[in-house]
């Protein structure tokens, strides 16, 4: 461990994923859990960019690249959404959003 | 690590830092008296000859006032959001070459403080982390007038900066490379058309891009046409409604190195900063910012403001397009000059 | 279409609909803002930008003005006039002077009609300019505030060599003015009227064909005519919309039927019309000046003397033992006219400015109302406003052209 | 330790401090702060690893757009009361925290015990600068090998660019405007639009000396009688009762 290697990479990609992981399970706020989903897509965007940089690869970053797009997209489709539900039931609350379905 | 290195670019950014806040102190004097010039009337003139000391006791002023938190103001992020509006401001000076290498007592000192690679991306991420400052302080004040104004700034600066970046990307094309070291070295070379000598600046190659910068470039540092978020006569101070003292200057103030920093940027990208016909130095780049800084003061005397729904339309529905046009002609000019069409 | 004949129904789901919800902001505008003319509170129900309802709350610069005529000598309350819309006082003076004047019986001597002309008409243009100013700063257009009340300085000038006074003139007197007219003025007004085309040329050039204030004005705050009828508009704010009221004309006072002049109509009813119609009002008013100059005796009574309600002159009263007496009576007792009401309605810089009088034959008057224009205009303020921007709000506040001591009163 | 480790942990440390932030945050807003932390110091590891341009990358378009996206979504949403509630549900933060700790151990050893490493590949430090940098080399990888890829992305944003405009089309407040209308007002007022076209000009046929050109395209009209357009306004007809 006394090199940068990949593994830095990972457990610190591992350690945000799992956080981002942790939030989506335990918040209620829809724009909260929306953070938190972005927090993992970066999480493997570090694993990435860490193997790109051990392996002497860029095919590594290509894919970071890629995820960062799709996040993008998904981050406006995804407030989109909250946004026309919040107009439709007027909250961010998931358990609430839920109870609307029934 | 070469020591000596790292030493010799943290002094050139201590002494530009300096020059920059120095600068700024004197943007507030110059746009008073030119505006005052453009109004039939003198502008400050009673403090020191000129009323050159007039920036002085305004900073003195400013830092002698109380500093009011709002009772429901998010405390911690109210403090905090002035001084990264701040801190951000002058960091896109960094990558702004001001002239040739010079050397002092066998030292060779780049006339730059930052070579980046990627110096252009660099500035727009700088201008888009700047908006957190903004926004967050629109937020923190616990104040409607704030809170529509750090929307309304938001949508404004996420809607520029893509203009903004548009607007660079045919000048990119031409350049081959995101280093503004080696835009402004492109630009020294002489074009010749017929008897014509012209310098290759990218003002000649790439007029509507000049044209669409100069427009996102106001309006990203929120002035008049598109001074919106603090539009006075609606939202009374916009998302510094709340802020008071020193706080409240360091926006100011922020405001102020964001118009230097453009005009540097745009002197640069598009006039060939140092480039200059005789005594090629940092004295045209000077001169050249300094048209663009009267330019932004003639532009708030003479034009109403925008309206907020007008404003987007602008962007999206004029400058966009227009934008994404000079990026395909540009791409089939050079796709042409290389041979490839 | 609605039924004009029926009152509206309210049917009070619908009062729900209009309830904010949650997602919508209610902002206090004022008392305390940059563009509400003074201390006009809006209260505004946003949703984004988008204006739903707007509710003007008044009276934060209630003074009770009708009220202090009622205990005021007629004489004594002209200084008063001046108080209600203090960027036009020589008007408002005018409008009670000559509704005192109608019920007692009295007309001032030709000379004076002119110079009240004259001064009535320089006022229209004073207050157009710091309406034209202060609207067009609060659109943004921040020069233009500084070159109107660069030139709205001569005419504040010329108020000053008249009677002494620059905003608060307290110029008209009852009867024509005691005062004899300096006599390098009607020069200094002549150069006013050289100068000033010129000047506004000026405005034009920075307002007139600018996208962004076209932008801004076009198609905002439309008001129709039948509307404008409907909600008693008069001034600009009517004749913006295409309706052909001006009471100089419909109801000529003074010698306003001696003087030849246009009453320019808006042909679209928005902001963009009432400020074409303001600017070419200013541009009348500059010819309906000349005129007066060109037709005023250069010498002759000012001041009706021979009625027993006017005071008596100055020189009488140094001199005769009865003029000393009538003088004395009329300061400290003051003149009793004839018991009767009068309404009598001038054309404002801002609309019809009506004075109404109930007069029991005491010195004082038993009822005295005024008809502020810009009371009654700023109702077409929620009108205007639904559907439009917050930005377009200091629009159409500025277009309506208030001010709030006479819209308080 | 080299230099290189110690500024890694560091970076590490405060981007763990602000995920940790995101989730433990009360107001959605300090999460978004948290969150911007993080996204910055992972840029910073970025430039660590020599990816200049996605470290740029990761700025504008994270830190730039997509957490102010956020930031002003939440902002629009409950303008008035943006502090939230905390999950008051004991049992799934406990379940989440355990779940967590639990995949963050196996994660950990796995990665730990990782014997498996892939064959280094053409792009050294030296190669990528012959080339002219991070970004030529990026750029040359992105447009032979994943050209299609890239094609791809672009319609996929372009169809969220479809679905978010779709998604976040206003909802008709025409209909709350037309009751604020009538309710509102004073007057019994017409319904009117703001962006329908002008309505046609009906100007007074053969008095052209009193339609004056006053600029902006717009004509006014000059009248010089108090009778004059008294059956009709001067911009048209009345509308029929």
């Amino acid at each position: 461990m006394s090199e940068l290697s990949a593994t830095h990479f990972l457990l610190l990609s591992a350690a945000l994923f799992i956080i981002g992981m942790v939030g989506v399970l335990t918040r209620r706020n829809v724009l909260v859990i929306f953070m938190c989903i972005e927090l993992m897509l970066n999480a493997v965007n570090v694993s990435l960019i860490g193997f790109a940089w051990e392996l002497h690869q860029l095919t590594g970053q290509v894919f970071a690249l890629f995820v960062i797009a799709i996040a993008a997209a998904e981050a406006v489709v995804g407030l989109g959404i909250v946004m026309a539900l919040t107009r439709r039931a007027d909250t961010v609350d998931i358990d609430e959003l839920r109870q609307l379905r029934e | 690590m070469d020591w000596q290195r790292l030493l010799v670019s943290y002094l050139v950014g201590f002494v530009l830092l300096n020059v920059l806040l120095g600068l700024m102190a004197y943007m507030t004097w110059f746009e008073r008296r030119v505006l005052a010039r453009l109004q039939h009337r003198v502008g400050p003139n009673r403090t020191g000859p000129f009323g050159l000391l007039q920036p002085i006791a305004d900073g003195i002023k400013l830092l002698a006032k109380e500093d009011i938190v709002p009772a429901n103001a998010d405390r911690l992020v109210f403090l905090v959001a002035p001084l990264l509006s701040f801190a951000l401001a002058p960091l896109g000076a960094a990558v702004i070459p001001f002239g040739e290498t010079l050397h002092l007592f066998g030292v060779d000192v780049p006339l730059l403080v930052a070579d980046i690679n990627v110096a252009v991306l660099y500035v727009l991420a700088l201008g888009s982390v700047g908006v957190y400052g903004i926004i967050l302080g629109g937020y923190a004040s616990g104040n409607r007038y704030s809170l529509l104004g750090a929307l309304r700034s938001t949508a404004q600066v996420i809607s520029y900066e893509l203009v903004l970046g548009l607007s660079l990307v045919g000048v990119l094309i031409l350049s081959g490379s995101l280093s503004l070291q080696d835009i402004l070295r492109e630009q020294q070379r002489t074009l010749v058309i017929g008897p014509l000598t012209l310098p290759n600046w990218y003002i000649l190659s790439q007029p509507l891009a000049f044209a669409l910068f100069l427009i996102a470039a106001v309006a990203e540092t929120n002035r008049a046409p598109f001074d919106l978020p603090e539009a006075e006569t609606e939202l009374v101070a916009g998302y510094f409604t709340e802020y008071s003292g020193f706080r409240f200057s360091f926006y100011f103030l922020a405001e102020y190195i964001n118009m230097i920093v453009v005009s540097l940027l745009a002197a640069t990208l598009f006039l060939g900063g140092i480039d200059g016909p005789i005594a090629d130095g940092v004295w045209w780049l000077a001169l050249k910012a300094l048209f663009f800084l009267f330019f932004y003061v003639w532009l708030r005397a003479t034009l109403p403001r925008f309206r907020y729904d007008q404003l987007m339309g602008l962007a999206w529905k004029v400058l966009l397009p227009l934008a994404l046009l000079n990026i395909a002609l540009t791409g089939l000019v050079r796709l042409w000059g290389i041979g490839a069409l | 279409m609605i039924d004009f004949s029926q009152p509206t129904p309210v049917i009070l789901s619908e009062v729900r609909l209009i309830t904010p919800t949650r997602r919508e902001l209610v902002l206090n505008m004022g008392p305390q803002h940059p563009s509400t003319h003074g201390v006009l509170r809006v209260r505004l129900t946003l949703e984004g930008e988008t204006v739903i309802a707007c509710d003007p709350v008044i009276g934060y610069l209630h003074r009770g003005v009708e009220k202090l005529g009622e205990s005021h000598r007629y004489a004594q309350f002209v200084p008063w006039t001046d108080r209600t819309d203090y960027v036009a006082a020589p008007s408002n003076n005018l409008g009670y002077v000559l509704a005192v004047e109608k019920l007692c019986g009295i007309q001032a001597p030709e000379r004076a009609q002119y110079w009240r002309m004259i001064m009535a008409e320089l006022t229209r243009i004073a207050s157009h300019l710091v309406w034209l100013g202060t609207h067009a700063l609060d659109i943004g257009a921040l020069s233009v505030s500084l070159y109107t009340f660069r030139d709205r300085e001569l005419i504040l000038d010329i108020f000053e060599k008249f009677c002494g006074a620059r905003l608060t003139t307290n110029m008209m007197e009852i009867g024509g003015f005691s005062r004899e007219i300096p006599p390098d003025l009607p020069e200094m007004v002549r150069e006013f009227c050289r100068y000033f085309p010129k000047a506004i040329r000026q405005y034009e050039d920075l307002l007139t064909e600018n996208p962004i204030w076209l932008a801004r004005t076009k198609g905002v705050g439309v008001i129709e005519p039948e509307v404008a009828i409907n909600y008693g508009l008069t001034g600009a704010c009517l004749r913006g919309s295409g309706v052909n009221y001006d009471v100089r004309k419909a109801m000529p006072y003074l010698l306003y039927d001696r003087v030849e002049f246009e009453v320019p109509l808006g042909t679209h009813g928005d902001v963009y019309d009432r400020y074409l119609v303001r600017m070419e009002e200013m541009r009348q008013s500059i010819r309906i000046i000349e005129q007066c100059l060109e037709q005023v005796p250069t010498d002759g009574p000012l001041m009706a003397y021979e009625s027993p309600y006017v005071i008596p002159p100055h020189k009488n009263v140094m001199t005769t033992a009865e003029d000393m007496q009538r003088h004395f009576i009329w300061v400290i007792k003051g003149f009793s006219p004839p018991k009767g009401e009068v309404y009598h309605a001038v054309e404002h810089s801002k609309g019809e400015l009506g004075y109404y009088i109930v007069s029991d034959g005491s010195p004082i008057p038993y009822r005295l109302r005024i008809r502020s224009p810009d009371f009654v205009n700023l109702q077409s303020l929620p009108y205007m406003a639904q559907g439009a921007m917050l930005a377009d709000i200091v629009a159409l506040i500025g277009t309506i052209d208030i001010v709030l001591g006479s819209v308080d009163r | 330790m080299a230099l290189s480790v110690l500024v890694f942990w560091l970076l590490a440390l405060v981007s763990i401090l602000g995920a940790l932030g995101v989730v433990v945050a009360r107001n959605p807003i300090h999460s978004a702060i948290g969150l911007v932390l993080s996204f910055l110091n992972v840029a910073a590891i970025y430039l660590v690893a020599r990816a200049e341009f996605l470290a740029v990358v990761q700025v504008i378009v994270y830190a730039g757009a997509v957490i102010v996206l956020v930031v002003f979504v939440t902002m629009l949403v409950h303008p008035d009361d943006l502090p939230e509630f905390h999950g008051r549900r004991p049992l799934r933060v406990a379940t989440g925290l355990i779940l967590g700790i639990a995949l963050l151990a196996e994660v950990t050893a796995a990665i730990l015990a990782r014997g498996l490493r892939g064959a280094p590949g053409p792009w050294t430090e030296e190669t990528v600068a012959a080339v002219g940098g991070n970004t030529s080399a990026l750029g040359q990888v992105l447009y032979s090998e994943f050209m299609l890829p890239i094609q791809l992305t672009a319609v996929l944003l372009l169809a969220a660019t479809i679905g978010a405009i779709v998604l976040a089309r206003p909802e008709a407040v025409s209909e709350r405007l037309a009751v604020a209308r009538r309710l509102l007002t004073i007057s019994l007022a017409h319904p009117r639009g703001l962006d329908q076209p002008e309505p046609p000009l009906a100007l007074p046929a053969g008095r052209d000396e009193r339609v004056k050109p006053a600029g902006g395209g717009r004509p006014i009209v000059l009248a010089r009688s108090a009778d004059e357009f008294t059956e009709r306004p001067a911009w048209g007809e009345w509308r029929p009762r």
